[in-house]
């Protein structure tokens, strides 16, 4: 039994990557020209909001598989993406509010955004909930894979529906706009953020599947018991 | 589409057998109605602006209450096996049941909608007759994935606490819609803003009707 | 059985179901014809609801093969959920229900025509009253599951122990009506040798397998045999469930 | 005051707020380090040994 495997490098290569990329990020590029040295949360922001969507469709497509197949392996899909999703939601929603102090001077606005990455974190946390509850394996599959897919496609639904109510309402410039000399550290670490999502959602999935597949594996037959044989005289 | 119907007809026939269940929901939905009144109150002002939220959160708290029974029926005695052995397709069940519970969340609606305008003081400068399609599309939003959730968890012993914690994130958009579309049924609406909300509901009604119809048959298969 | 070659109502190979990792049955091999009867005995817990439920197409099997009618069931089931009726330990009606408004759903459901709901009530030994089966007893709740397996004229029949609960007078009606109702039965029973006087057939169950298959008149001794502490004490049947 | 200060205040630059980078950056990377360690020590052989 090895103990060193693969998504340790890559969790290790992931981190390695986002090290680089925030130092860079802190203290070579240039403040950004509406925000200053705030602006500098963008890299940390940004890449935990893709990562974190990434995970959340991820989960998604394990779920249709474990709908599909019924197998342990995308089941534990589910969960170790949707594990990786809330973390990063969770990180999010905490930048955010962050950021949004003292650029917009208050820790909380009903930005599509921020609206969404929050109803986003409460499904699917209820669909962690929910796979704490249930008992049955095959149950649990089911009703997690049909929570996750529920969850998934409510996302974009959520956004253009905050977006429509807020454009009604004044809305505040959005930290989009990126100028060229941010663009690199970005990316270097949108790609460790991505790496070490990967690394640990697949470290997550393998100690799913065997606590999983402890429950729902099958177990070998029991063997053929001996036949009775009834006695002539004992017969009615 | 027979199975369909006999669905409907037999959600509707326990509701009318069982009626004494329905008052007491009603009475819920006033009670929680009339507390907003005193959280929020007594600025008059105030209330009438927001009496299309205090009424579509009260028919939300109702709602959960309404579908969680609506699947408890099924299960207290394992009459879903019996309805899973008749020859109907799982889809035509879900939407059977998901139409008697749209039913029975409008007739709630209509219920409550008085007693919004009398504790409330609103009025409906569009007229009383557009509430009909909002409450409509507004209860189809909420029954759709209401009835799956409920279909998910009844069966679970922490159903009560787990059909709101996955109902209420996903029917944001719908609760969004509803109330502002009710408020502008109440307020005036002088940018004719209503028709693209009453969209909004439409398609997230037409979205999880057909996401949850074809999901539904995996949920109530063992 | 004068047709030629009927398809056989059950016809299970290597039948096994799980739950998460305990095996509830295993290997079970069975074929049933159209009008035959089988009685399945086992001590609590050796598979035979479970078996029953695999049967009525309510539980899926895990592993092995399954026909009813000749068909798959997971892959036709329209085709044989109309065919079959399964009377469970539950009741599987609406409490809020009459008894007379419960007969008239399980009909529509079953697209059958509108049953003379008095009649039938009082053939099964119940009067039409209109208040809730909520309030009714375990033997009334019992000859109402009877009822509604008639509403459904089903040509294979599965029984989940049919007599617990009823009086002496109520199991006597019910295997005499049982006797005259067409199409396959399954019965399983601890009430043996009351059971096995309607059954041609039986088998035995031990934790999830079958280790007896013979008549049923010689259930009762196969049951002895398998658990010889019983054998000094009256059978289950006569004990009353 | 140099004169690029000037210019970023004149342009309506925001001045300073390096704690809230430090708060985003430090929680988050505490927060990911954590989860990291998690991951690994849950995921260790003895951890993945299958009871039999």
């Amino acid at each position: 039994m090895k103990s060193i495997r693969w998504e340790h490098f890559v969790l290790a290569f992931g981190l390695v990557l986002l090290g680089v990329a925030h130092a860079w990020g802190l203290f070579y590029a240039p403040p950004e020209a509406m925000m200053g040295d705030v602006g500098r949360i963008l890299y940390v922001h940004v890449p935990t909001a893709w990562v974190g969507l990434v995970a959340y469709t991820a989960a998604f497509v394990a779920a249709i598989g474990a709908l599909w197949t019924g197998r342990t392996g995308w089941d534990a899909g589910i969960e170790a993406f949707a594990e990786v999703g809330v973390v990063y939601n969770a990180l999010l929603l905490f930048q955010g509010s962050v950021w949004a102090r003292p650029t917009w001077g208050i820790w909380w606005t009903w930005d599509p955004r921020l609206t969404t990455s929050a109803v986003m974190l409460l499904l699917f946390v209820a669909v962690l909930v929910l796979r704490r509850t249930v008992e049955s394996p095959e149950q649990r599959l089911t009703v997690s894979a049909v929570a996750t897919i529920i969850a998934w496609v409510d996302v974009p639904v959520v956004y253009f529906a905050v977006k429509w109510w807020r454009t009604l309402h004044q809305d505040f410039s959005s930290p989009e706009t990126v100028s060229n000399t941010m663009v690199s550290p970005l990316r270097l670490a949108a790609f460790g953020m991505l790496f070490l999502g990967i690394g640990i959602a697949a470290l997550r999935w393998r100690s799913a599947y065997v606590r999983l597949a402890d429950q729902s594996d099958a177990p070998e037959l029991p063997d053929a018991p001996a036949q009775l044989h009834l006695h002539p005289d004992r017969e009615a | 589409m027979t199975a369909l119907v006999t669905v409907l007809w037999k959600d509707l026939l326990i509701e009318w057998r069982a009626r004494s269940r329905a008052f007491s929901l009603a009475t819920f939905a006033l009670t929680v109605l009339l507390l907003f009144s005193f959280a929020v109150g007594p600025d008059t002002a105030t209330m009438r602006a927001h009496a299309g939220a205090y009424l579509w959160l009260s028919l939300l708290l109702s709602s959960t209450l309404l579908l969680a029974q609506s699947f408890h029926v099924e299960v207290e005695s394992n009459a879903i096996e019996t309805v899973m052995l008749a020859p109907t397709a799982p889809a035509a069940v879900f939407y059977g049941k998901a139409l008697a519970n749209t039913a029975q969340l409008v007739a709630l609606g209509l219920v409550a909608l008085p007693a919004t305008v009398a504790l409330y003081d609103a009025s409906f400068r569009e007229g009383v007759g557009l509430m009909l399609p909002v409450l409509a599309l507004g209860a189809a939003g909420l029954a759709a994935p209401g009835t799956l959730y409920a279909a998910l968890t009844g069966r679970m012993g922490a159903r009560q606490l787990l059909l709101p914690l996955l109902l209420f994130p996903l029917v944001v958009p719908c609760l969004l819609a509803s109330v502002k579309a009710t408020t502008l049924v109440m307020l005036g609406d002088p940018m004719t803003q209503l028709p693209s909300w009453l969209r909004l509901l439409a398609s997230f009604d037409l979205l999880y009707w057909a996401v949850c119809g074809v999901l539904f048959g995996r949920v109530i298969e063992q | 059985m004068s047709e030629p070659a009927p398809t056989p109502a059950i016809s299970a190979r290597q039948l096994c179901r799980r739950f998460g990792r305990r095996w509830a049955y295993a290997r079970i091999d069975l074929d049933l014809m159209p009008g035959e009867r089988l009685l399945v005995v086992g001590a609590n817990g050796s598979g035979k609801t479970t078996l029953l439920r695999t049967l009525a197409t309510v539980l899926r099997p895990s592993q092995g093969e399954l026909r009813l009618f000749g068909l798959d069931p997971r892959a036709h089931p329209s085709r044989v959920r109309p065919r079959l009726a399964l009377l469970g330990h539950r009741l599987g009606l609406y409490e809020d229900l009459s008894a007379r408004d419960n007969l008239s759903v399980v009909a529509r459901l079953a697209s059958k025509p509108p049953p003379d709901a008095a009649a039938l009530l009082a053939r099964v030994g119940l009067d039409d009253r209109p208040d809730p089966v909520r309030a009714y007893s375990a033997g009334m709740r019992k000859r109402l599951q009877v009822a509604a397996l008639v509403v459904q004229e089903p040509d294979l029949i599965l029984l989940d122990e049919p007599f617990s609960a009823l009086d002496p007078a109520g199991v006597d009606d019910l295997a005499a009506l049982l006797v005259g109702l067409p199409g396959a039965l399954v019965v399983a029973s601890h009430q043996i040798a009351r059971a096995a006087e309607i059954c041609d057939r039986a088998l035995l169950l031990d934790q999830g397998q079958q280790v007896w298959a013979g008549p049923a008149r010689q259930a009762v001794s196969a049951w002895r045999q398998l658990h010889p502490r019983a054998a000094a004490e009256p059978l289950p049947a006569e004990g009353g469930a | 005051m140099d004169p690029a200060q000037t210019d970023a205040i004149a342009t309506g630059m925001i001045q300073g707020g390096w704690e809230y980078v430090w708060a985003a950056y430090g929680v988050s990377w505490a927060v990911l380090l954590a989860f990291a360690a998690i991951a690994i020590l849950g995921a260790t052989p003895s951890r993945l040994r299958r009871t039999p």
